[in-house]
């Protein structure tokens, strides 16, 4: 007669050391193996698409730096691009140049934290304080750009808000140079370590097809060997002036998707480095209207975020408020496939699987 | 200094007084190198990490470790109300007595008199060592919250899975020197091949300091107190002074083991010209500079694969040692 | 024609032409295979004109300056994508029609080079899996969902935006359910991609959805009274 | 079995690199002359065009005005409550006259919630000290949170 154990109800959260902000997830465990998980969201829930309904677009704007806090720089180019879009307004050249080196240095920066802390995740606790030296330096080269260190609402409709102050186009240029080096710093200190690679070989794996049915975007849809990212197939913005190739993984384990990450930063520093090159001189605020009314309709428009498509859906009146806001957060949408992934596995690969969905609960709960 | 010379005499109230006494003096210099062991870890890992470590209590951030004892001793110490009282208080207690028992068996040096040169001294050390699961599992049950019953069944698991390789590499330093007492293992180092027993008993050590980095439960085995998954493990609802013992017991168990691989791997207090102390200082802190640097590089591995390792991979490598350097003791 | 404008948003007819290009009102070349619609004049009250898109047009100079300019500008060729979406949406509306009926779809037009298809409730499961798994559309990406409460034409409507990569574009269904207590089909079955965002529209719009696996409340407590995104929810602060 | 040798050496050679820590209280950080801290206010440049309240998304900003004798406004009042202020910089861009600028002063914690109710007090004196013109603690007592 087998011994009859009980099952152990646990609450991983809301307030936990690894779960990228206030995310609970209620685990019923057998000893150490899950049979079921649920995670519970809306601990953030600060109900910016209530409050967007009577803010004017350019109010809008630093919410939506608030949505997924690590790439606050992509969060304002997907609302600006998105009334562009819909008023069919011109962008001078030099702020589409600003715009795209700013969104992939963001996108560096918040691939370097996504390293760092999943690192953090596994035990090591090396590699969390080198990646944010780097990312400081990015973040001062933010804060020099526009004052601000996290949330930036740099960017306006029409263009951006400030000109880059005198020697910010060399710094950034050294920087770029500087980071390529570094990169083969950490793979030699983490990926080649036998360790971190039976936690993360082999884990918490799912094939294209399930990723399109649960609507993944981003590394996750790309890890499992499906070529699918916004800036190519989708052009927004001036991205198809560049030449840079989409990070494509194998078999969408968890080791796929840290490498994503990480080919994605080497990525977006050659992106970083032919905008630095190509940016031409010129105003870097195109004509808009005083007060902006989006003309009646509906419009959605979607960038890449870090995390993967973040879209913004706007109905609008012809009013200078929109009628109705929704952001399409990647990390909500990504989070779905969770519980599939989490049943069956230990404890420790909860922690490394919700480690490499990579997941911002600033974007979830918004 | 007849005082301490107690062996050769009867038992009587003197004596007792002054064994006592030896004791304390033994306790207290233990506190002061388990204090600086935990300031020279946090320096040694800040360092590493591109940062200064404590620098602020005290000129160099001496007197940070003394002021965080002093912070554990005067705050509240809480016992979980729905938590197993008695068990709850006696659980870092049964944790900590047997870390600081088993250096009563290391030689320090040549002409240290606190060494009781038993007979039995490697068994004494496996024997002893064995008790903190009782007292780690105890803490895990007794506080009542899942995460340390969870932290606490994996160092049980942990422990006695890599206490087995461990008494093994050990077996055969024993084999070699044909004896249990650490000062004649010592001896037995110096004369004929005239070598420590690193170089003949080099996979023995790798197989010790493996295991011995699980014992100690530090990283890459950290399994029972991962603070990423498991918030803290058994010592969750642990706080003030109960919470000292346990880092107490684990600090002084990695001044103990890396006492225990100077002694039986490095020669203990052998070495040219400098006094014996001063070598068993230098290969001891070499020893805790390793943990130290392991600690601050290595991610965790999962628990199912520490076990594996331990059963599948160490224990048969033990064995294959233990049985060539049989084979080899009966041709030279 | 001209009483449409003055109508707030009557929206049994599509009210606004698609987006052209530009924002200004030149009546549309091509005749719309509806009435032909022809824009007499912006929204008179806040008439204000937003730039062409070539800056070289003449902008007004302050927005409250009722827009009395209505330069007649030269005659603007319509702009390829919106054709190319004209014929996306006849087709797609052609395939519907002749598998569910023309019962099947309420509205249809180009919103911003997206075809947009209002699909009634009944047929709204059957259509998504016709749109899913015919081999000539295979839209199987489920981009975004959506819910909007249009309050002064009492529903709540469901949008959502599916992409097939073999026609590399993206259409959007609608469906429409009753403001207060109304309840839809749910597609999750189809797409899982869509749970939560069905879960969160039933959490935040209070619209209903049939057949979903497990619709609870998803951002707010169980036990919230109200549902926050609806345009009458008083806020108690 | 090699690769976690590799990750030691990388960590071993870390133990020369440069240190980063800033020795915060004692080395202050030095933020670009954009930084977006607290609010300084020049009350004799302000019009009360009220533009920089109906611009705050949170709408912390409160003020009132009054014609003086010369016919022209002049401002009374000016409190921004920096329990809301999500220092996002919006008002300084509309205000026509640069009257609110940000200064780079950012350390904001109080004992009590009074305290972050800054009135036109505060801020003048703010802008006087980030302008260099008066030191820190010299007329302190003319301004402070809202008594």
């Amino acid at each position: 007669m087998a011994i009859r154990t009980e099952e152990l109800l646990m609450n991983i959260g809301p307030q936990h050391p690894s779960t990228h902000g206030v995310l609970r997830v209620v685990v019923k465990v057998d000893g150490e193996i899950i049979v079921d998980a649920e995670p519970v969201v809306g601990y953030l829930h600060r109900g910016t698409e209530k409050l967007a309904e009577d803010l004017q677009y350019t109010q809008i704007i630093p919410y939506t730096d608030r949505l997924d806090y690590l790439a606050s720089m992509i969060n304002n180019h997907a609302i600006v691009g998105a009334v562009e879009k819909a008023m069919d307004l011109e962008v001078p050249e030099r702020a589409e140049h600003l715009r795209v080196i700013v969104a992939e240095l963001q996108r560096i920066a918040s691939h370097l934290v996504f390293f760092g802390t999943y690192l953090l995740d596994l035990g090591a606790m090396s590699p969390f304080l080198y990646v944010f030296a780097e990312r400081e330096k990015i973040i001062d080269l933010f804060n020099r750009l526009c004052g601000a260190r996290l949330t930036f609402n740099y960017m306006r409709v029409g263009g951006v808000k400030w000109d880059t102050p005198e020697g910010w186009v060399e710094e950034a240029k050294q920087f770029v140079q500087h980071l390529k080096k570094q990169m083969d710093m950490y793979h030699e200190l983490v990926t080649g370590n036998e360790i971190f690679l039976n936690r993360v070989k082999g884990i918490g794996k799912f094939d294209t097809e399930t990723a399109i049915n649960f609507a993944m975007s981003g590394i996750n849809l790309r890890s499992t060997g499906f070529n699918w990212d916004l800036r190519k197939n989708k052009p927004y913005s001036i991205y198809d002036r560049f030449d840079f190739d989409v990070v494509v993984g194998e078999n969408g384990d968890c080791y796929d998707r840290y490498m994503c990450h990480l080919k994605e930063i080497e990525q977006s520093l050659r992106i970083v480095e032919q905008a630095l090159d190509q940016i031409p001189e010129g105003p870097v605020m195109g004509k808009v209207p005083k007060i902006l009314r989006v003309p009646a309709g509906e419009y959605y428009s979607a960038v890449e975020g870090a995390r993967g498509e973040l879209g913004v859906y706007i109905v609008s009146e012809g009013k200078d408020k929109p009628y109705r806001l929704k952001f399409r957060r990647p990390s909500f949408v990504n989070l779905q496939l969770l519980p599939k992934l989490l049943v069956g596995q230990s404890m420790s690969n909860l922690i490394a699987i919700l480690g490499a969905v990579d997941i911002v609960l600033g974007e979830v709960d918004a | 200094m007849e005082m301490f010379t107690w062996l050769d005499k009867p038992m009587s109230g003197m004596t007792f007084l002054n064994m006592a006494l030896g004791a304390v003096i033994v306790l207290g210099f233990i506190l002061g190198v388990v204090t600086y062991t935990i300031y020279f870890e946090r320096k040694v890992i800040g360092w590493m990490q591109w940062r200064i470590g404590p620098n602020r209590v005290g000129p160099l951030g001496l007197f940070q470790t003394i002021a965080d004892v002093l912070k554990l001793l005067i705050k509240e110490d809480i016992v979980p109300a729905k938590a197993d009282r008695t068990m709850f208080l006696i659980a870092p207690i049964i944790a900590f007595f047997p870390s600081f028992m088993v250096l009563a068996v290391i030689p320090f040096s040549a002409t240290h008199i606190f060494t009781a040169a038993s007979n039995v001294g490697v068994i004494y050390y496996i024997a002893l060592s064995a008790l903190t699961i009782i007292g780690v599992v105890l803490g895990g049950w007794a506080s009542n919250n899942k995460y340390a019953l969870i932290g606490g069944m994996r160092s049980a698991a942990q422990m006695i899975s890599y206490e087995v390789p461990l008494a093994m590499s050990l077996l055969a330093v024993v084999l070699m020197s044909g004896s249990m007492n650490l000062v004649e293992i010592v001896e037995a180092q110096k004369n004929f091949p005239y070598v420590w027993y690193i170089v003949p008993q080099f996979f023995g050590f790798i197989i010790f300091i493996i295991s011995a980095t699980a014992e100690l439960n530090r990283t890459p085995f950290d399994l029972p107190e991962a603070e990423s998954e498991l918030v803290a493990g058994y010592f969750t609802e642990y706080s003030g002074f109960r919470f000292a013992f346990y880092m107490l017991a684990e600090y002084v168990y990695v001044f103990a083991m890396s006492a225990l691989a100077t002694t039986m791997y490095f020669g203990g207090w052998e070495g040219p010209f400098l006094p014996g102390w001063l070598w068993f200082a230098i290969k001891v802190s070499a020893f805790i500079f390793f943990f130290f640097w392991v600690r601050a590089t290595m991610p965790r591995i999962r628990t199912d694969q520490l076990l594996s390792f331990s059963w599948k991979v160490l224990i048969p490598l033990a064995l294959l040692n233990l049985v060539a350097t049989a084979v080899v003791m009966t041709l030279v | 024609m001209s009483e449409e404008n003055k109508a707030p948003e009557e929206t049994v007819k599509p009210e606004e032409p698609a987006k052209t290009e530009t924002q200004s009102e030149a009546p549309k070349a091509e005749a719309k295979p509806e009435a032909p619609k022809a824009d007499a004049a912006p929204e008179a009250p806040k008439a204000e004109a937003t730039p062409e898109a070539k800056p070289a047009a003449p902008k007004p100079a302050a927005a409250a300056k009722p827009a009395a300019e209505k330069a007649p500008e030269p005659e603007k060729e319509p702009d390829p994508r919106l054709i190319e979406a004209q014929q996306r949406l006849e087709t797609i509306k052609g395939k519907i029609a002749t598998k569910f009926g023309d019962a099947a779809i309420e509205e249809a037009d180009v919103k911003k080079i997206t075809p947009t298809l209002v699909i009634k409730p009944e047929y709204w499961v059957d259509t998504v899996e016709y749109v899913k798994t015919d081999p000539s559309l295979l839209f199987f990406y489920p981009e975004a969902m959506a819910g909007t409460d249009y309050k002064d034409k009492g529903y709540i409507e469901v949008f959502t935006l599916l992409h097939s990569f073999e026609l590399d574009y993206d259409i959007a269904l609608k469906v429409r359910g009753a403001r207060d207590n109304g309840s839809v089909p749910s597609i999750t079955p189809i797409f899982s991609g869509f749970n939560w965002e069905e879960r969160e529209i039933y959490d935040l719009l209070g619209l209903r959805f049939e057949g979903h696996p497990d619709l609870r409340r998803i951002m707010l407590e169980e036990e919230w009274q109200g549902h926050p995104l609806r345009k009458d929810y008083v806020v108690m602060d | 079995m090699f690769g976690f040798l590799k990750g030691l050496k990388v960590t071993f050679k870390q133990l020369a690199h440069k240190k980063i820590t800033l020795q915060y209280p004692d080395v202050m950080p030095d933020f670009g002359e954009r930084f977006r801290g607290v609010h300084k206010f020049y009350p004799e440049k302000c019009i009360v065009c009220n533009q920089c309240a109906r611009v705050c998304p949170t709408s912390c900003i409160s003020l009132s005005g009054s014609k003086r004798e010369d016919k022209k406004l002049h401002i009374d009042t000016y409190d921004i409550n920096f329990e809301i202020c999500i220092l996002c910089d919006l008002c300084t861009e509309v205000c026509p006259t640069e009257a609110i600028q940000m200064s780079d002063k950012f350390e904001l914690a109080t004992y009590n919630r009074v305290d972050l109710y800054k009135n036109i007090y505060w801020l003048d004196e703010n802008a006087r000290v980030s302008d260099g013109l008066l030191k820190k603690g010299e007329t302190e007592e003319q301004s402070g949170g809202v008594k």
